[in-house]
């Protein structure tokens, strides 16, 4: 792997990548040594000199930022653009979350049918959803709502969630089902 | 063109899809389709019945291999087969020159069956563009982040816009697992009617009659498939010249008048009656691992 | 604002969205024609040429993506990543379905010549298709793909399907086949 394709390999993972990655595990994921890791970071930040983002080292790990010299621009969108009120998408992952929990992204997904990852990213950033330990046997994540959902809801406990139909199938049948689905 | 043909065939029995050797043609069963859709080859020249017993030794080898039934196959063979049928038997029958309404009726009919073979062909060529498609985008990954913290602390308060009731609503709906209403199947379990049979009673009714109407002929079928069978039995017969149709309108009363002799035996096809065995239960196409 | 600045912007606001954004969102934002936008949009996407990243516009708004180049790397960091592939008869009736959509399964069934009734429900439990009214005539349930559909197929709207005609022959070629039959 010449040196241009560790630089675009790395460009490459952290532009999809929401935690800041450090320069080890680049080194162990592109079997590269930790120096050349480090040379090609420092080039390619000198390659984003006028971009409306940037290369930064925060907290032992390299991720993508938008360049604080168009700050306004990105504040100006998230109030203009975000709505306050929820799209369908994240009210029905918001549903299956409320009804299912503690569950795991994976298993949301499989029950709405697809992908929920930029949905559960926004219920987390909006404070309706927070991480509530690891699935053992997977080692997934599972998340639960917190209780500003229930102050948006207007209740005072989960279990003043209405009862959902009895027709539905419960938790076992479905598993199975899901199991069988996403085998 | 035979080198073409041959690498193809080879291609093809690598991968083990289903091949047809006839004398006229030997090669994969999708080449044989375009050569007929772009005719390169007359469709009369092809023995549907040595393509369809070559068919089932095919999936009989599958069988034995242990690696059972492929059903994809199978379904595609016998969706072409039968518009391939449709076409043969519209290119069989007689035709003059294109002037008067039925004729044009029956080219009518030809082009509804070429452009349904062809339609079927387009999609199954699109298909593979949706593929390639899919695995292209499954490279591509999203940047999907959440909001930096310093950002989202500007948004105002979130509102979720549906009440306790509604919100439960919501989720019953999501966590019902989708399903679509059922189809019947029942009448793909009629008792099988053989041709054959069928063709010695279209004889004794003929010779004791002369002439008939189709409507009478079949007045006493008690299903379709019955209707069908007797249909073919004719098709068959006027090809042996001992019987003549007469139809004085499009659509109209067909009238059948026996030509043959009295007595004696008159050939009866098999070709229609090659036996199949239905395994009961046989989930349906793509049930297994979609 | 100049046209730099406005590229830069857009590269800011694109680096923080955890959704696809539209033109007509980033205009209003920016306060420039849309017709700017496009062409900053056009712009930005031939100076990523030799990137580890790449703007497009799927589904109806655009974000950054790896470029699929260095997917293999990538891959190593997405868990859930892998997607299941689709069968043949899965990819032939959604075919028919997205060039004759909205459509019925008896249509589908009588274009495939075979029952895709187990097909359909795959497709829907994917969330590959949805339910979309009742034809008037025969009450039968009409289906349409979806939005995840397009993403998937890495398509920014239906419209940018292939167009169906290369694969149909053309007339003149129907007609010859037609004239040779009459002969």
């Amino acid at each position: 792997m010449s040196n241009l394709e560790v630089e675009r390999s790395i460009e490459a993972i952290l532009m999809v990548v929401d935690e800041p990655v450090s320069e080890v595990i680049l080194a162990q994921v592109l079997e590269k040594p930790v120096e050349e890791i480090e040379i090609a970071l420092a080039h390619l930040i000198t390659t984003y000199d006028d971009r409306g983002f940037a290369l930064r080292k925060v907290n032992g790990g390299w991720r993508f930022y938008s360049n604080p010299d168009y700050h306004a621009a990105v504040e100006k969108f998230v109030l203009d653009g975000q709505q306050s009120r929820l799209t369908q998408a994240a009210l029905e992952t918001l549903s299956v979350i409320a009804y299912r929990q503690p569950v795991s992204r994976a298993r949301v997904s499989a029950i709405r049918g697809v992908n929920v990852e930029a949905v559960m990213k926004t219920l987390v950033t909006r404070g309706l959803v927070e991480e509530s330990g690891i699935e053992h046997e997977s080692g997934a994540i599972l998340y639960k709502t917190t209780s500003y959902f229930l102050e948006r809801l207007g209740l005072s406990s989960l279990e003043d969630l209405p009862a959902l139909a009895p027709y539905l199938p419960n938790l076992d049948g479905l598993d199975e089902i899901l199991d069988s689905l996403t085998d | 063109m035979d080198l073409s043909l041959e690498e193809s065939a080879d291609v093809n029995a690598a991968s083990g899809a289903f091949s047809v050797h006839l004398d006229n043609f030997d090669g994969p069963f999708d080449l044989l389709l375009q050569l007929i859709s772009r005719h390169k080859m007359d469709i009369t020249e092809i023995s549907l019945s040595l393509v369809t017993d070559e068919f089932i030794a095919f999936i009989r080898s599958l069988e034995a291999s242990g690696e059972g039934w492929r059903l994809d196959q199978a379904t595609e063979f016998l969706v072409v087969a039968a518009t391939l049928l449709d076409l043969k038997a519209a290119r069989l029958l007689p035709s003059g020159e294109v002037d008067d309404e039925e004729d044009l009726a029956l080219l009518e009919a030809r082009d509804i069956l070429f452009a349904r073979l062809l339609q079927y062909r387009a999609f199954k060529e699109i298909a593979a563009t949706f593929s390639e498609r899919i695995i292209t985008a499954d490279k591509f990954f999203p940047r999907v982040v959440a909001l930096d913290p310093t950002l989202s602390a500007l948004l105002p308060e979130v509102l979720i816009g549906v009440g306790p009731q509604r919100f439960a609503a919501i989720a019953e709906r999501v966590l019902t697992p989708k399903t679509i209403p059922l189809v019947s199947v029942e009448h793909l379990h009629l008792p099988l009617v053989s041709v054959a049979e069928e063709s010695r009673l279209v004889v004794e009714a003929l010779r004791r009659s002369k002439s008939m109407s189709f409507r009478n002929l079949v007045s006493d079928a008690d299903n379709t498939l019955v209707v069908v069978a007797r249909f073919l039995a004719l098709l068959d017969l006027y090809r042996q010249g001992v019987l003549r149709f007469d139809q004085v309108v499009a659509l109209g009363e067909l009238q059948i008048s026996w030509t043959g002799s009295q007595e004696g035996d008159v050939e009866v096809t098999d070709e229609f009656d090659i036996p199949v065995f239905l395994v009961q239960d046989e989930p349906s196409e793509g049930s297994a691992n979609v």
